[in-house]
């Protein structure tokens, strides 16, 4: 049971990667990224972290998805169709991506964690918790500092030209 | 800048007992250049005054085309206003337009009040006004103009449209001579004038 | 059409220049539930509105033209039609004017009948207006409460004139019949009630803080902006000119009552909603007023000749209706109809002020600005 | 002189329904029945008296009266019955159904007039189903360019999540629950995540103005009132020290969380009424401005399904204010605890010599039934409730939580006008998050002073 | 802190409000009480008698047939026919009385001023709704007929508000 | 736990190459945001499966680090993608020429 629903997952995930890099409307490319991301929540709760499955599908399906779709709506319809592809660019492409999925197989398949499993109890969520306080805490405020300053920075970035006037025309 | 010209009195006609349509030609014979709402200062001496020669002003209410003669409408005010029209203190009422056909005529009536004079807003000024009417109407490109109030009373933007489109009368100087009510495809002559026929009636 | 495409002065701050992507045009109405029967055709960018055209007209149906076919007797039911809810108020003037024309007395009674009539009618349609009101921003009960109070007036004017709505009550000469004979208690007890009523309306939807915050300085036309746009009614009393025709130029016996008016300085949104409701009150007032003055008897008509006829003259009346003042101007050429009959209406002149307001303002104070303008568009389009 | 309809014939009448009849059975038995089977057929089946309870056996037990108790208790406690039935679906869509019955007969009070009155005969009781027919019966319109697929596919997402949120619900003690995740309340957080998206992507699939208006501002409210919605939830987990909800509600045994954190309950539930689209923030549809804003295109079932997803929204959000803040089912038992012996062993009842011959367990099966596998009794204090009593003592205090929180939900609707968006986001960004953060404070230092959390009192 | 007073003055005002009589007229159920018999034209003092302009009533003995009425409603709604009836009166030779169009009329009741005989007059029979057209048009025999109508209701006021009972 | 570290690998190393695929070859800005985040995601996938096959809490809190940074990243990213689409009028990185200096 357990292999037909991560075979499952697994072609959702990659079938929707490739949907979303392939589809010609914008729109339904990142309906397609957010199965991969949805897919990757769903490879997380294989592996017994809810935790990290949830903030998965709370940060990347609730605000960044949202973003997404937002800025493909902001830019002209018109441009999501036009496509500039050259096929041998492309066919380069298929075959850089063929040449490091075979490559990286054949070290991992040679290397020796093809046969590790586990019967070990999965990590709590509260022990990530405690680790956020604990050791990683400086970490936790750069990141902080890192989120709050991008978001800030995009802000900055993604404001209208003439909110200046506006600002004027209230007074 | 004022100048004073004689002028000789050509024609009256008594509208009713206070109001009356009054004919000016001056003497030279030469009618100036002049604005709808422009006004003539007209002075004559008055016997009980001792002769004094007494002015005040008249709003003219022929058409500035016309160069024949100054037309007045004048009625006989009974309690005497206090000084002068300030174009700042009134509002249009109402602008109503009419059709007389068998004047060749189509006459405008401005209805203006007053706000904040408190003499003025009890009463409501009407200043009469006609323009030269034609048989087969091109509302805009024909004869039927009259100058434009809008730059002095501003409230009269629409209510001159809906003249416009009501009875053809194309306001010059106004800038958004567009349909009001009517609709934008209508085809037909203006419904007000009179030979527009009420179907089934 | 050799029409002037037509350049609106913009506030500072919202000149456009590419007008491609970033303007949308929205046409609000004539079948969009916050219009009414008219059309705003609003250009907005991102949450401003940087243009709004008004395109009345949709329900003209040419009163004035079809006042011409008509004599002064057979005009009556059809020149209250534009405003079946305030049709005492549009049909005043017309009446004062036939009857300056033809010549006629009113008798005394007839007189407070008259403007007990027509302040009744201001109260039925300050609260369906009201009731627009409350529904345009949303406030639900506002749209329950006022169009069931209205009920009790609507059943006074049914008991005076025997209709709900189109009345077709005042005739030129007095009215058309006498009030019923217990009409002064019923009358008084009914505005009693109606007042107590009225503070539960100040209490949910006036005193309403998040009212407040929405309606407050959105919308503020100055009082010399008033004045130059000829605004008229509520519009002109809320941006504080001391205006109403009932007390300038005071008709029938409005001279020999003691009207109050009511003027706020704010000229906003909300002030501009708060003056018919103090009208109402006021309306309360000068009803009882009248029932004490009137009166007990005597007649109520005054009989006209089959067919009357006007002189060769002109005539402009003019009243304060429930929208502003609402004149009436009669050219007669000595026949039974009217030569040129013109309905001056405070919704028409009101309207001139909308794109005025609307321009610059955000697109969720619409719906505020458009409907505190106190404009009714069958009115407006006669 | 009055007819209803003149053209009315009974025979055609009896003709539709009978036609109808006929093809309603006829796709009943052709694929109804083997459906039937073959989800039965791949179902994890109980166990019962030691027999596998497969489908056949399913079937024949149902005209065995002897084994129909066994087969029902089998079915409560099956996946099944928890998804659809109980704690899951059709629980939320009868309390929802309730929830817009009483909006409108109390907006109807509040206003002054009678609301829906004649459908049902009793003061409109069956107005809702009339609703449904309606609009199940109406056409459906899409518009000539929408985006097809995803303007199908958005009500029916509307409502999908909507019941996902409610399986995260605890409703009563003992997991009556359809999903008991450890990180419950961060799955509601991720779920509610996707109402933003379906509405945008149903904006702008039904290629509109005033839909893609009311779309956008839907998605700036949902985004900036999340916010404020999670961090007011933060002191309760900080008190806690759990993310589970049924572990939350216990937690609150002695005193809801009401109590300690108002501030929280405040920014909460303000929060709560702008994701809901509740007046006085319902923007998306201000219909004065822009017509129904993202509903403007859907017609027929599908603004049904959205209104259905609505109301099941409301629900859930109103259940989980009840969990956090108001100790969800926790209350004082409305009955005295039953005694042990008469569960555990039944009351045997004699025969006319004295002999007890048969043994008859608590009534109101199947809930008072002894069944030593699943059923523990729990003791509080001396006295003794079997977890049946419990399960209804918990799911009376519930219901009558929610709709208490629904009632204050529903009367802002007939109190307050609409909001403008630009007052709305000041608020969510302003006021409500710093009044969150006071919040959290406030929880921290309780925390820290000892006096509740995990060095305090619980 | 004004806020927060407003929304409680508000809230308390609404709930307050959960409490007060319904003012909604049921109206199938319960009608509205009307004053009077009906709008006629009183002789004696020359003016209308107040009461609802509803469906006209005709006088058949009172009529005679001058057409008075017709040419009233010429310009208002052009309701009114004058058609042949079928019996003779004294005081109306020509044997024609006025047919009713309801579908035209607007019930201001000028016929009922401008009759000189007061023949007619309005009634307070108001449910005059029909599936046809032609159901609407209504022949002097019809008119004549007295209307049965059931009114009970009235608007009570007290101390729990204004309702209709 | 029925499944073997190596199937969650080969499904990351799957994701990767079609990450790269996509930055190679796409020219359109958001197609290669989405590559980008489809790689990111290949990476946490590693770090969680690694992270529960040896079991230590590192793995979960590296991955939700990353996670949380993506978040910000595509903020950037889309307000630098707007900003080039009101300058260029397209998000056709080839178009982008005049950045080049």
């Amino acid at each position: 049971m357990a292999d037909a629903l991560f075979l499952a997952i697994s072609v959702l995930t990659i079938g929707s990667a490739i949907a979303a890099l392939e589809m010609r409307s914008l729109v339904y490319g990142s309906i397609a990224l957010m199965g991969t991301l949805g897919g990757v929540a769903g490879f997380y709760v294989m592996l017994d972290s809810p935790f990290v499955a949830m903030f998965q599908l709370a940060v990347y399906v609730g605000s960044i998805a949202v973003l997404i779709l937002f800025t493909v709506m902001l830019v002209k319809r018109e441009l999501i169709f036009k496509k500039i592809e050259d096929p041998k660019r492309k066919f380069a492409g298929i075959g850089l991506m063929l040449i490091v999925i075979l490559a990286l197989g054949a070290i991992i398949m040679d290397s020796g964690i093809k046969s590790i499993s586990t019967d070990s109890d999965p990590v709590d969520f509260r022990e990530i918790g405690g680790d956020f306080l604990t050791y990683y805490w400086p970490a936790l405020v750069l990141m902080a500092l890192i989120l709050a300053g991008s978001v800030m920075g995009a802000l900055v970035l993604a404001r209208r030209e003439d909110t200046v006037e506006n600002e004027q025309r209230t007074d | 800048m004022v100048e004073e010209h004689k002028a000789t009195l050509t024609y009256t006609q008594l509208l009713k007992e206070d109001l009356g349509i009054f004919r000016l030609v001056p003497e030279d014979g030469v009618i100036p250049d002049y604005k709808a709402g422009q006004f003539l200062t007209i002075g004559m001496p008055v016997k009980s005054e001792g002769g004094k020669v007494v002015r005040r002003a008249y709003s003219i209410a022929s058409h500035p085309e016309n160069k024949k003669f100054f037309e007045f409408v004048i009625r006989w005010v009974r309690k005497p206003f206090p000084g002068r029209l300030t174009t700042e203190l009134f509002n249009a009422e109402s602008v109503s337009g009419v059709d007389f056909p068998d004047e060749k005529e189509i006459g405008v009536t401005y209805h203006l009040g007053s706000y904040t004079d408190p003499a003025y807003s009890k009463q409501v000024l009407a200043l009469a006004t006609r323009a030269p009417r034609e048989e087969t109407p091109n509302p805009g490109n024909d004869s039927t103009k009259l100058p434009s109030l809008r730059d002095m009373f501003y409230s009269v933007e629409f209510h001159e449209r809906e003249v416009f489109e009501m009875l053809g009368v194309y306001f010059e100087g106004h800038p958004d001579n567009r349909r009001l009510l009517l609709p934008e495809d209508w085809a037909d002559l203006p419904p007000l004038r009179k030979d527009f026929k009420n179907k089934g009636r | 059409m050799a029409e002037v495409i037509p350049t609106k002065e913009m506030p500072p701050g919202l000149q456009v220049e590419n007008v491609d992507d970033r303007i949308m045009t929205l046409n609000v109405g004539p079948q969009h539930p916050g219009s009414g029967h008219m059309r705003i055709i609003v250009k907005i960018d991102g949450d401003y509105i940087v243009d709004a055209d008004p395109d009345p007209g949709y329900v003209h149906r040419g009163e004035e033209k079809m006042a011409e076919a008509r004599n002064y007797i057979t005009n009556i039911p059809h020149l209250e039609r534009p405003v079946i809810h305030d049709s005492c108020n549009i049909l005043y003037p017309y009446v004062l004017g036939v009857e300056d024309l033809v010549g006629i007395e009113v008798p005394e009674r007839a007189k407070y009948v008259r403007v007990i009539a027509a302040e009744l009618n201001r109260c039925i349609y300050i609260q369906y207006w009201l009731a627009i009101y409350g529904i345009f921003l949303g406030h639900s009960t506002m749209f329950m409460w006022p169009a069931g109070d209205r009920e009790l007036f609507i059943d006074l004017m049914e008991k005076i004139s025997g209709a709900r709505v189109t009345h077709a009550y005042f005739v030129p000469g007095g009215v058309r019949n006498d009030v019923p004979a217990n009409f002064e208690d019923v009358c008084l007890r009914q505005v009693n009630y109606f007042e107590k009523r009225i503070k539960e309306y100040g209490d949910i939807f006036y005193d309403n803080p998040i009212l407040k915050a929405r309606t407050e300085d959105t919308g503020v036309l100055s009082r010399e902006d008033a004045i130059r746009l000829g605004t008229t009614g509520s519009v002109l009393r809320a941006s504080g000119v001391d205006y109403d025709v009932r007390v300038k130029e005071p008709y029938d016996v409005y001279d020999e009552l003691d009207v109050h008016t009511n003027v706020l300085k704010a000229g906003d949104s909300y002030a501009r909603s708060k003056v018919p409701w103090l009208d109402m009150l006021e309306s309360c007032n000068i009803i009882r007023q009248a029932l004490e003055k009137m009166p007990k008897s005597g007649s109520i008509r005054t009989k006209l000749k089959p067919n009357p006829k006007g002189g060769l003259d002109e005539v402009y009346r003019r009243v304060e209706s429930g929208r502003g003042a609402a004149g009436c101007y009669i050219v007669s050429k000595e026949k039974p109809e009217p030569y040129r009959l013109k309905l001056s209406v405070g919704s028409f002149r009101n309207l001139i002020a909308l794109p005025y307001l609307l321009k610059g303002e955000k697109l969720g104070n619409m719906p505020a600005v458009y409907w505190s303008l106190n404009y009714w568009p069958v009115e407006a389009d006669r | 002189m009055s007819v209803i309809a003149p053209k009315f014939r009974l025979g055609y009448f009896l003709k539709g329904i009978f036609d109808n009849a006929f093809w309603i059975l006829t796709i009943v038995t052709l694929a109804g029945i083997p459906l039937i089977q073959i989800v039965l057929f791949y179902m994890d089946l109980p166990v019962i008296d030691g027999e596998l309870l497969t489908a056949f056996l399913a079937f024949t037990w149902l005209f065995n009266p002897t084994m129909q108790i066994p087969l029902i208790k089998s079915l409560l406690y099956s996946d099944l019955f928890r998804i659809a039935a109980f704690p899951g679906f059709g629980f939320a869509a009868l309390i929802a159904a309730a929830t817009i019955f009483v909006e409108r007969k109390m907006l109807a009070k509040l206003q002054l007039r009678v609301g829906p009155f004649y459908c049902g005969k009793i003061e409109g009781l069956l107005q809702l189903a009339g609703d449904g027919l309606k609009l199940i019966s109406k056409e459906i319109i899409i518009p000539a360019k929408a985006d097809k697929p995803l303007f199908w596919a958005a009500p029916v997402l509307f409502v999908g999540t909507a019941a996902a949120f409610v399986a995260l619900i605890p409703v009563a003690p003992g997991g009556w629950v359809v999903a008991d995740l450890d990180v419950g309340l961060l799955a509601v957080f991720a779920v509610i995540g996707f109402f933003p998206i379906i509405t945008i992507l149903s904006a702008w699939s039904a290629n509109s103005k005033f839909p893609f208006i009311g779309g956008i501002r839907a998605l700036h409210q949902m985004v900036s009132f999340e916010i404020p919605l999670i961090l007011s939830l933060l002191g309760v987990v900080i008190l806690t020290g759990t993310l589970n909800l049924s572990e939350i509600v216990e937690s609150q045994s002695n005193f809801p969380w009401i109590i300690f954190m108002p501030i929280g309950a405040i920014v909460f539930f303000t929060a709560m009424l702008a994701e809901l689209e509740r007046i006085p923030f319902d923007l998306p549809e201000a219909e004065s401005e822009i017509v129904a804003g993202w509903l403007t295109e859907f017609s027929g079932m599908m603004y049904g399904l959205v209104q259905l997803g609505s109301y099941l929204k409301l629900y859930a959000f109103a259940a989980l204010f009840v969990i956090i803040f108001l100790g969800g089912w926790t209350g004082p038992m409305f009955w005295p605890p039953l005694d042990t012996e008469l569960i555990m062993e039944g009351t045997p009842i004699p025969n006319f010599k004295g002999d007890p011959v048969l043994t008859v367990h608590a009534p109101g099966l199947p809930l008072f039934d002894k069944d030593p596998n699943e059923w523990v009794l729990q003791e509080q204090g001396e006295l003794q409730y079997t977890s049946g009593q419990l399960l209804i003592n918990g799911v009376i205090w519930f219901v009558l939580k929610t709709v208490a929180v629904i009632f204050f939900i529903l009367l802002p609707r007939g109190v307050f006008p609409r909001i403008r968006i630009d007052m709305l986001l000041h608020i969510g960004w302003y006021k409500l998050i710093g009044l969150a953060f006071v919040n959290i404070f406030i929880a921290l230092g309780l925390v820290y002073a000892g006096v509740l959390g995990p060095g305090g009192i619980m | 802190m004004g806020t927060a007073t407003g929304i409680i003055k508000a809230l308390n005002s609404g709930v307050k409000h959960l409490a007060v009589k319904r003012f909604t007229l049921r109206y199938p159920e319960q009608k509205l009480k009307f004053v009077g018999d009906g709008y006629q034209f009183d002789p004696t003092t020359g003016v209308g008698i107040a009461g609802l302009k509803g469906r006209h009533m005709l006088f058949h003995d009172h009529c005679t047939g001058c057409q008075l009425c017709s040419i009233a409603c010429e310009g208002v709604a052009e309701a009114i026919a004058m058609v042949k009836v079928p019996d003779s009166w004294g005081q109306n030779k020509k044997a024609i009385m006025p047919q009713i169009d309801y579908g035209k009329c607007v019930f201001c009741g000028l016929c009922v001023d401008a009759c000189p005989f007061y023949a007619l007059y309005m009634s307070n029979d108001y449910e005059l709704s029909s599936f046809t057209k032609e159901g609407l048009i209504y022949t002097p025999a019809q008119l004549q007929v007295k209307p049965q109508v059931q009114q009970d209701s009235e608007l009570i006021i007290d101390k729990r508000g204004a309702r209709h009972g | 736990m029925s499944n073997e570290l190596i199937e969650f690998v080969l499904v990351s190393i799957a994701l990767l190459g079609i990450g790269i695929y996509g930055l190679a070859v796409k020219r359109n800005a958001i197609r290669m945001l989405f590559a980008v985040e489809i790689i990111v995601n290949a990476a946490n996938l590693n770090l969680v499966a690694f992270a529960r096959f040896m079991p230590h809490s590192g793995g979960q809190t590296l991955a939700l680090f990353s996670i949380a940074i993506a978040a910000a990243e595509v903020a950037v990213g889309l307000a630098l993608i707007i900003v080039a689409y009101r300058m260029y009028k397209n998000i056709d990185i080839a178009d982008f020429r005049s950045l080049k200096g």
